[in-house]
C-alpha cells in the first residue's frame, strides 16, 4: 500500500528498528561467526580471516568520501553484486569493504576496483592514515567555523602515500570536526582538525527576545559570560568579549549571536590522543597549533602543518609507537623543536583543569 | 552539461588521487536541481569562508520526536532548491553489512524524494539523509519502514543510535556479541530512541575487545567493551615461529614482509605491566598481573588469544567538550558477563537512566551530572560497590564528604557538653 | 644594655634578620665549601663526605624529637663542644647532625650518643624511615584533629628499625599533620598522617556576630556551605552540613564555629607522595585510609596499620622503588589487595578535579 | 619529685626505643610550672581527645606584624600556667648550623622568659619557642636581637622565613649557593617579612639540586631548585669500580656492604628518559636527552656529577590544600643563573609580588590566583615567554582565550556585512 498524505496514521509502523544484522551477512561471515581464529594482512587495503571450520574471507578495503551520493553506492553495488555475492559493509571510519569467500575470487575484485579511476583506492588497514572521520562543515551545519569535506580532500590528496601503504611507525588517526562541538570525535585522535571562532558572538538585539529564551542562552553559556541586558524596548543579552572562549554554544541556543566571521574563523591543531587500550591508555589530544586562518579551496597551510607533523613522527618515531607514545617518549619540547611549531600562550592551559596540566617537576630537556 | 552556478574553487577539489567528493556530487548534479543548488550554496561559503545554514527548525515525522535535523539555507534568493534541506538518520544495521538490494531501493528511495546526497555513515553511526523538504519527510518515512523494513535513528535529547565494531563477524578478538547487544538494546529501548526524554543525549557504543573499534570509550555516554578474566591463550609453536621469522608480526600491520620478530623489543618490552618472560622457547604470561591491553595479542594474532572467560567492562560518561570539558568514559563494572537477554545490564541501565532522569539539568550530560553529584551519588543509585578498578588514582585532596552514618551521632554535636569541656 | 620597658624604643633593633650562615659554619664546612666530591654512608646514621682538598667530614645523625626543651638542648650542646668543636646542626626533616673533621673523632662521638639512653638513635640515612616531619597537635594549635608529637612518638617506636637501618627498597618520608591546613606538608609524602574532622561545626549563635567578621567567614568556605541567617536577635550564619568537607576553615575565622569532637576526629591516612624528581615527578600523597578513631594514647590502630603497609611495600617492592613508583607498577586493586586495606567510597574522589582520577582505560587487574 | 597533675595516659609515651618528649617535658617539668600545666592539659586532651587550645588574639613585638602565635587555654581554670602560652617564630640561620654558644644563649633566654619548651623546628624552619606570656615578648625580643643578634621570623599574611637545603656546605650536588640565595633573600625583604603586606603568607625554599631536600617544590609559593645545563661529568673508572663492586652503589644508602652494581638494572632502566647506554666499558649518556633527575648521580656518586653550568629552575605556586585544594609549584623559568646580587632573579619576584598584591584577594595564594587568573596573566606581568617546559602537557581541552589583537578586527564583527550575507 503506497503512502496516503491525507491519512498519517493508516498502516503506519513505527519503532521497528533496524533491520536484525545478520539479515546481510554474508554467507561466510554468517556460517563462522565467531569462530575467527587469524587474520593477516595480505597487502594494503587486502586482508584475510581464517576461520576455526577452515574457511577464509578476503577482504578488500578501499577508501572513500563520507559524502556519497547514491550514484556512487549503485557502483558500490554493481562491484558487490558481480565479485561478493550482493553483500558490502562499511567501516567504523568510513571505508567500504568488499569481501569474498574465495582467493580466486580476490585478484579480479582488486582488478576491479582498480579500473574504475581514483574512485576506490585500496588501504586504509595496518600502520597507515586511514580515512579521516568528519563532519558537515559548509555542506550541512548551522555551526561550522570551517569545511569538512574539503579540508579532509585536500589533507587525504597530500597523505595519500600513507594511505595505502604500511610505513608508518603506528597507526594514525586523522579526525576532523567543523566546530568545538566536536561531533568527530577528535578528542582522542593521533591528529585532530578542529574548527575554530575566534571572535565572540555579536547581538542581534532587536532579534533576541523574538528568536531566543533568553534565560537558556545565559545558562548555556560555560564561563558566564552572559548577562541579561535591556537595550532600548528590546529585552536582550550582553557579553563580556573577555571571558569568552569562542565555544558557540550561545549561537546553539540563540541565532541572534552569530559567530561565525571570515577573518575570525579557522583551523585548530591536535596531536597525540588515542583510543585503543593497547599498551598505553586512551588520551586526549593536545593543542599542536591554535590557529590556522580558513584557506580555501585547498587549505595549503592546514595540509602542509599536518604533514610536517606526519613526517617528523615517520622518521622519529619507534615501531608501535602512536602519535602519542613518541611525543611521550621525546617530550613536548622536543616535539615542538621537531615540528618546528611555534609554542604560544595559547597551548597553556587557562581551562577549569590547567593546574593539572602544568609543569611540576624540574624534569624537562634544554 | 553546464551547471547552473560556476564553481571554480570547487573544482580545485576534483583533483589529486583521493576521491573526490565535488566530482560525485557534480555527477548528481546532472540531474538533480538541489545538488546543482548546493554546489552553488558551498562555492558561495568557499569564497566568503563562512557556512550558509540557518538553525534548524523542529521538523519531524509524527509521533518521534528526533531522527530528522532540520536546516534551512539562508540564501534561498540565491539557491531556492537547498531553501529548505533537512536530514534524516536511518538507524543503520549494527556494524554496516548491507545487501546490495536494501541499497538500491535505499538509493531509489532517496534519489526520487531527496538531494540523492548521503553520508556513509553519520559520526554516530547512522545512515545519513542529506537534504530533503519538509513535505518530504512522511513519505520517506512511510517507505523506509514499509518498503525496506528500515526506521529512523536518534537526535536531540533521547537515546542516540547504538552502534559497535565487527566484533565476532570477522575478528578472532571479540569477546562480546557486539551486533546482538547493539541490536537488542536498539529494539529494547526503541521509545527512548524517538521520543525525547532524557535530559541531553545518551550514546552507548560496543566494542569486542580493548582495541576499542568504534572509540566507545571517547564517544560514549555508556561504552561497552569485551574483556576476560582469565588467561591469554598461547600456543607456542606460533610463539616461536614468530621469533623465527615464519609469521608475519602483527598480522602485516607493520609490513607485509616476512621478518624475526624481536620479541623482547616489540613485545616483552612493550607490555604495559611487563608480566611476559621468554627464555627462548617458552612465552610465559604473569596473567594475574596482565591489563589485558591486547598489546602482545596484536603483534602476535597467530600465537595469543584472548581467554575464554569473556564479558564487558562498562564504562560511562564520555562526551565531546561542551559545556564541562570532553570526557572519556571511565570503569563503574570492571566486568560484567553479557548474555542475552543482557537483563543484569539493562538493570544497570534502566537505575542510571532514573538517577539522571531525576537529577539531571537540562543539556546535562550523564559525565557532568556525575562530575556534578560525584561517583559515590552514581554507584550508590545504580546499586554498585567502590572497586580501586574504578579510579586511576584515590583521591588525593582531604576533602572527603564522610557519611554521618558512619559517625557516632552523625552530623550532631553535643554543644552543651562541649562548652562543658572547653571555655569560650 | 638591659631591655627597659619603660621605653621601647630605646636601643631597639629591627629587621636584623638571621645570623649570617656561614657564622656557625664548623671550619671544615667553611674551608671545603663548595670542594665536596662525594659522600658515602659508612653506617645507618653515620656519612662521610670527601673534599677534593682531601679534607673529610664524618656525619653522625641521630634522631631527635622536635618537641624539645632547653635541658636537651643543652645536653645536645655539651656533646657538641665535646666533640664537635662546638658546632651542631638540625636537617630539613628534625634530626640532629653532629659533625667531626677526623675519623678519630667518629667513635668517641658515637660511643657518647649511644651512652646516653635512648636519646640519641642513630640513623635517618639511606633507604630508612626518617624521623617524621610533623606540626602541633593537641600541644600548642586551635584546630587539630589529633595530637601530634604522640602519634609520632607511637608510630617511631614501632617503626624503630627502619630508622636504624637501611632495609627498606627506597627511602620512606611519614610526615603528619594535625588538621587539614597541613602545615607538615603531608601531601607530598610516601606515608601521611593527617588529623581530619567528620562533623560539621555548629554554630554558637549568641556568639558569631560578637567574635566574627560574617562575610569572611562566608568567604572561607570552599563549597559554599554556609549561609548569613538571622537566629532571633542575633546575626550569625547556617551550614549546610551536606555540603561541608570539614576543612575547618571557617572555625580558622570564627571561633564561634567549634568543629572538633571526640567523636568525628580522627587519622587518615595516605601513600604514595614524594618529593624528588629523581626517576619519577614529585607526587601527591593519595587517600589509604579514610578514618581511624583517636586512640590515645598511642593510637594502635594507626600504627599497625601503617605497619602492615610498610611491610607489604618491604617485602614486595623492588630497589629505588619509592612507595609511589611501587603502587604505580603494581596498580591501585593490587595495593589494596596486599596491603588487606579496604576500598572504599572515600576514596573515589569528589573534588574540583575528580574527573582526573578516574580509570578511563580497560587496563586493570582482576 | 611528683608533678602537679598525674598523667596516666602520657606516661605511656615513656615507653619504647624512640627518644620521648614526655620524659623531656616532664623533665623541664620539675622546675617550670608551665610546663606542669602544659603536660596536664595535654593530660585532658588525651582523656578526651579534644584539644584545649583556643584561637590566638593579635600578640606581636611592636611594630612588627608577624612572629608571634596567640595561645590562650581555654581551661585556664585547671591549668592557670598556660593560660597565656604563646609562640614566637625565630628565623633560623640558613640550614640551621650552630654554635653551642649561641643555643646555650637562647637556652638560657628561653628558660628564663618562657616554658623552656621549643620546635627545633618548625615546619617552615623557625626555631620555635613555645609557650610564653604576652609581657615577655618585648624583653624576649629585646634580648633576642641584641644578645643573640637574632630576629623574628615570619607568621600572618607577609613573607615567610626563607629556607633550604644544606646545599653546598656539605654536599657534592648543590648547583646553588642555597644559604647565600636564603639568606640574601631574607636580608633583602625583611620588610616583607615582618610587616604583612602581602594577600596571604609567601614562602621561598631553595634546594640544591632536583633532589630537593628541603621539599621545596611541595610546599614553597616559590621553588628554587638547581640544576645544569651542560652535561653530567662521568669519571670513567669510577663507573667500572661500582660494576666491579669495588665502590658501594648509591653512597651506601642500601646497605653499606660491597656490591656489584647491576648497572642495565639498577641505572639504565630506571633512567626515566633511557637515554644512558653502557657497553660493559664504558657508560654514554646523549646529555641533550636527560631531564636531570639525579637518579644515576645518587646511585653512582663517585662516578657522576652533575654539570658545570648550573643555576635554578623557578617554579611557583606550591602550597597546602586551603582552599582550592594543593598544589605543587610549576615551572616558570626553566632555567636561571644565579650569582649575587640575584638582581634577575629579584627583579622577576618582585613583578610577581606586585601582580599578586594587585589581584590577589585575602586569603589568596599565589598559585590560587595563577589558578583563577591563568598561567597567561602571571607569565605577562612577569614578563616571561610560553616555553613548553612549563607544562606536562598542551591544553586538551578548546576553550582558547584568544588574543584580540591576533585577530584582524578583534572582537568586532561588522555585523551589516554579516546579515548582507546572510539572511536571518
Ligand atoms: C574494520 C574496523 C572495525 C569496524 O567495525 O569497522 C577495524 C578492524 C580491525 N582492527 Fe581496529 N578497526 C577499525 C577501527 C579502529 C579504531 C577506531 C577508530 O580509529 O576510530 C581503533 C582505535 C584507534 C585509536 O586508538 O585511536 C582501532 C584500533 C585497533 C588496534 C589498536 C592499535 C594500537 O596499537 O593502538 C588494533 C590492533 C592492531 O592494529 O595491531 C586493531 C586491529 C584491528 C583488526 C586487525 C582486528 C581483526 O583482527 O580483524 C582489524 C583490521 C585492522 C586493520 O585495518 O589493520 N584496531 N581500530 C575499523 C576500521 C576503520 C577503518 O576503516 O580504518
Ligand atoms: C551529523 C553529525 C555529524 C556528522 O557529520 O557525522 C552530527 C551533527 C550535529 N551535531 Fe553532533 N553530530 C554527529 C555526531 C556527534 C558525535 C559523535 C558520536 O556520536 O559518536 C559527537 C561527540 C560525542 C558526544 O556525543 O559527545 C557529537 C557531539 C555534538 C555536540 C556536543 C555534545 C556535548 O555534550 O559535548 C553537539 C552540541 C549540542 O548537542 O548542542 C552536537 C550537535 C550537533 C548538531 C545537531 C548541531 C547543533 O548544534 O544543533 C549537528 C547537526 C548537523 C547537521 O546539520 O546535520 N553534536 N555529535 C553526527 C550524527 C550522525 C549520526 O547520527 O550518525
Ligand atoms: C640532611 C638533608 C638535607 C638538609 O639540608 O638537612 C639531606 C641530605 C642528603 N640527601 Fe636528601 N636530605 C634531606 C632531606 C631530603 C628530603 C626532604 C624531606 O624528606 O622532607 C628529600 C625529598 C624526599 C622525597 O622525595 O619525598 C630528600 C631526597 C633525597 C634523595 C632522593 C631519593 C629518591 O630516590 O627519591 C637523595 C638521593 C639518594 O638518597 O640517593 C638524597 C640524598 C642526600 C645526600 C646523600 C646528599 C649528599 O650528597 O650529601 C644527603 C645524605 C643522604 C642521607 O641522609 O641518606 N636526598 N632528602 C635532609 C635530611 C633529612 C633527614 O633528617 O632525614
Ligand atoms: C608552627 C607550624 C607547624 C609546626 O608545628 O611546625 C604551623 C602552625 C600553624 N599554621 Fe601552618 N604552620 C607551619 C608551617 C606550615 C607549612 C609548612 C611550610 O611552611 O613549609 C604549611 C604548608 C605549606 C603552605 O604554606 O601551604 C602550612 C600551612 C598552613 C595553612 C594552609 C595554607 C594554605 O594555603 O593551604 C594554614 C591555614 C591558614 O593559613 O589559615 C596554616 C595555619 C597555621 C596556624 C597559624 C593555625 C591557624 O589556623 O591560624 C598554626 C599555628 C599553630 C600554633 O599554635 O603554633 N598553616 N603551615 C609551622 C610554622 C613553623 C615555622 O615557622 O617554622
Ligand atoms: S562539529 Fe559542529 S559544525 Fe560540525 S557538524 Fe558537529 S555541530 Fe555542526
Ligand atoms: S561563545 Fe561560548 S563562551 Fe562565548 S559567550 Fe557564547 S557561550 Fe559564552
Ligand atoms: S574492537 Fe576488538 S573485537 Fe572489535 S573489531 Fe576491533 S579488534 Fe576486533
Ligand atoms: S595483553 Fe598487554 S598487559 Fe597483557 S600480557 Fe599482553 S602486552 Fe602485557
Ligand atoms: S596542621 Fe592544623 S592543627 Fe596542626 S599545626 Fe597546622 S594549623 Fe594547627
Ligand atoms: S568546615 Fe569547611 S566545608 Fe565545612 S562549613 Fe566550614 S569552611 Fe565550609
Ligand atoms: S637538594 Fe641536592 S644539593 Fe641539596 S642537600 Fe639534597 S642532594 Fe644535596
Ligand atoms: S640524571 Fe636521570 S635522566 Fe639524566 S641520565 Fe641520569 S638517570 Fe637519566
Amino acid at each position: 500500500m503506497p503512502f496516503d498524505p491525507s491519512d498519517l496514521m493508516k498502516d503506519r509502523l513505527t519503532d521497528i528498528g533496524p533491520p536484525k544484522y545478520d539479515r546481510f551477512f554474508p554467507p561466510v561471515i554468517k556460517d563462522n561467526y565467531g569462530k575467527w581464529k587469524y587474520h593477516e594482512i595480505l597487502q594494503p587495503g587486502v586482508l584475510v580471516h581464517v576461520s576455526e571450520t577452515g574457511a577464509e574471507v578476503y577482504t578488500v578495503r578501499v577508501g572513500a568520501c563520507r559524502l556519497v551520493s547514491v550514484d556512487l553506492i549503485r557502483d558500490i553495488c554493481d562491484i558487490a553484486d558481480k565479485h561478493c555475492g550482493g553483500y558490502v559493509r562499511w567501516t567504523t571510519r568510513n571505508n567500504i569493504e568488499f569481501m569474498v569467500d574465495d582467493k580466486s575470487k580476490l585478484q579480479p575484485l582488486i582488478d576491479d576496483l582498480k579500473s574504475r579511476g581514483n574512485w576506490f583506492p585500496l588501504g586504509g588497514t595496518g600502520a597507515c592514515v586511514t580515512n579521516i572521520v568528519h563532519t558537515q562543515g559548509w555542506v550541512h551545519c548551522h555551526t561550522p567555523a570551517i569545511d569538512a569535506s574539503g579540508i579532509v580532500k585536500s589533507v587525504m590528496d597530500e597523505l595519500f602515500d600513507y594511505f595505502g601503504s604500511h610505513k608508518l611507525p603506528a597507526q594514525v588517526r586523522i579526525s576532523l570536526a567543523c566546530c568545538l562541538n566536536m561531533c568527530g570525535a577528535v578528542h582522542c585522535s593521533d591528529i585532530a582538525i578542529l574548527g575554530v571562532h575566534r571572535k565572540p558572538p555579536f547581538v542581534e538585539h532587536e532579534r533576541v527576545q523574538n528568536v531566543c529564551e533568553i534565560p537558556l542562552v545565559i545558562a548555556a553559556c560555560p564561563t558566564a559570560a552572559i548577562k541579561p541586558k535591556k537595550v532600548g524596548e528590546y529585552k536582550s543579552v550582553e557579553i563580556n568579549n573577555a571571558r569568552c572562549m569562542f565555544c558557540g554554544n550561545c549561537y546553539t541556543m540563540c541565532p541572534a549571536l552569530p559567530i561565525a566571521n571570515q577573518d575570525g574563523d579557522g583551523v585548530a591543531l591536535w596531536v597525540g590522543g588515542k583510543v585503543s587500550n593497547s599498551r598505553t591508555a586512551p588520551k586526549f589530544s593536545k593543542l599542536a597549533v591554535p590557529y590556522i586562518p580558513n584557506e580555501p579551496p585547498r587549505w595549503p597551510t592546514v595540509v602542509q602543518t599536518i604533514k610536517k607533523i606526519l613526517d617528523t613522527y615517520a622518521s622519529d618515531a619507534r615501531r608501535y609507537e602512536r602519535m602519542a607514545e613518541w611525543i611521550d617518549r621525546i617530550g613536548w619540547e622536543r616535539f615542538f623543536e621537531k615540528t618546528g611549531l611555534e609554542f604560544r600562550f595559547e597551548h597553556i592551559d587557562d581551562y577549569r583543569l590547567a593546574m593539572t596540566t602544568w609543569r611540576t617537576t624540574t624534569q624537562f630537556k634544554f | 552539461m553546464a551547471l547552473k552556478h560556476a564553481t571554480p574553487l570547487l573544482d580545485e577539489l576534483e583533483k589529486g588521487p583521493w576521491p573526490s567528493f565535488v566530482a560525485d556530487i557534480k555527477r548528481m548534479a546532472a540531474k538533480s536541481a538541489m545538488c546543482e543548488d548546493l554546489l552553488g550554496q558551498l562555492e558561495l561559503s568557499y569564497e566568503e569562508k563562512e557556512g550558509h545554514w540557518k538553525h534548524g527548525g523542529i521538523v519531524g515525522v509524527f509521533g518521534y520526536g528526533g531522527g530528522v535535523i532540520g536546516r534551512y539555507s539562508d540564501r534561498p534568493d540565491l539557491f531556492p532548491k537547498v531553501a529548505h534541506f533537512h536530514t534524516l538518520r536511518v538507524n543503520q544495521p549494527a556494524s554496516k553489512f548491507y545487501s546490495t538490494e536494501i541499497l538500491r531501493k535505499l538509493c531509489d528511495l532517496w534519489e526520487a524524494r531527496g538531494s540523492g546526497l548521503t553520508n556513509m555513515h553519520g559520526s554516530t553511526g547512522d545512515i545519513i539523509l542529506l537534504g530533503t523538504t519538509t513535505d518530504q519527510l512522511e513519505p520517506i518515512f512511510y517507505e523506509l519502514t514499509h518498503q525496506l523494513g528500515m526506521d529512523l535513528g536518534g537526535s536531540g535529547s533521547n537515546l542516540r543510535t547504538p552502534s559497535c565494531c565487527i566484533g565476532k563477524a570477522r575478528c578472532e578478538w571479540s569477546c562480546l556479541n557486539t551486533q546482538d547487544i547493539t541490536y537488542d538494546l536498539t529494539m529494547t529501548y526503541q521509545d527512548e530512541l524517538h521520543r525525547p526524554m532524557f535530559p541531553y543525549k545518551f550514546k552507548f557504543k560496543t566494542s569486542g575487545c580493548p582495541n576499542d573499534c568504534v572509540a566507545a570509550i571517547a564517544r560514549a555516554d555508556c561504552s561497552i567493551i569485551g574483556t576476560w578474566r582469565d588467561k591469554i591463550r598461547i600456543d607456542q609453536d606460533a610463539v616461536r615461529a614468530y621469533v623465527g621469522g615464519e609469521l608475519v608480526p602483527n598480522g602485516g600491520a607493520h609490513g607485509t614482509e616476512n621478518r624475526a620478530l624481536d620479541i623482547q623489543e616489540e613485545v616483552i618490552r612493550k607490555c604495559p605491566t611487563r608480566c611476559m618472560q621468554w627464555d627462548g622457547k617458552t612465552l610465559k604470561i604473569r596473567d594475574e598481573e596482565c591489563t589485558r591491553c591486547m598489546h602482545c595479542i596484536n603483534v602476535m594474532p597467530r600465537a595469543l588469544k584472548p581467554g575464554e572467560d569473556t564479558g564487558a567492562t562498562i564504562l560511562v560518561g564520555a562526551k565531546a567538550p561542551i559545556l564541562e570539558g570532553a570526557q572519556m568514559s571511565s570503569v563503574v563494572i570492571p566486568f560484567m558477563k553479557m548474555e542475552p537477554p543482557y537483563e543484569e545490564f539493562k538493570s544497570f541501565v534502566e537505575k542510571m537512566w532514573d538517577w539522571w532522569m531525576e537529577n539531571g539539568k537540562n543539556r546535562e550530560r550523564l559525565g557532568e551530572l556525575i562530575q556534578r553529584l560525584g561517583m559515590k551519588a552514581f554507584l550508590k543509585a545504580t546499586e554498585l560497590q567502590p572497586d580501586p578498578r574504578m579510579i586511576n588514582t584515590p583521591r588525593y585532596n582531604p576533602y572527603i564528604f564522610y557519611d554521618p552514618a558512619d559517625v557516632p551521632g552523625g552530623w550532631e554535636h553535643d554543644a552543651e557538653g562541649y562548652r562543658k569541656r572547653h571555655q569560650a
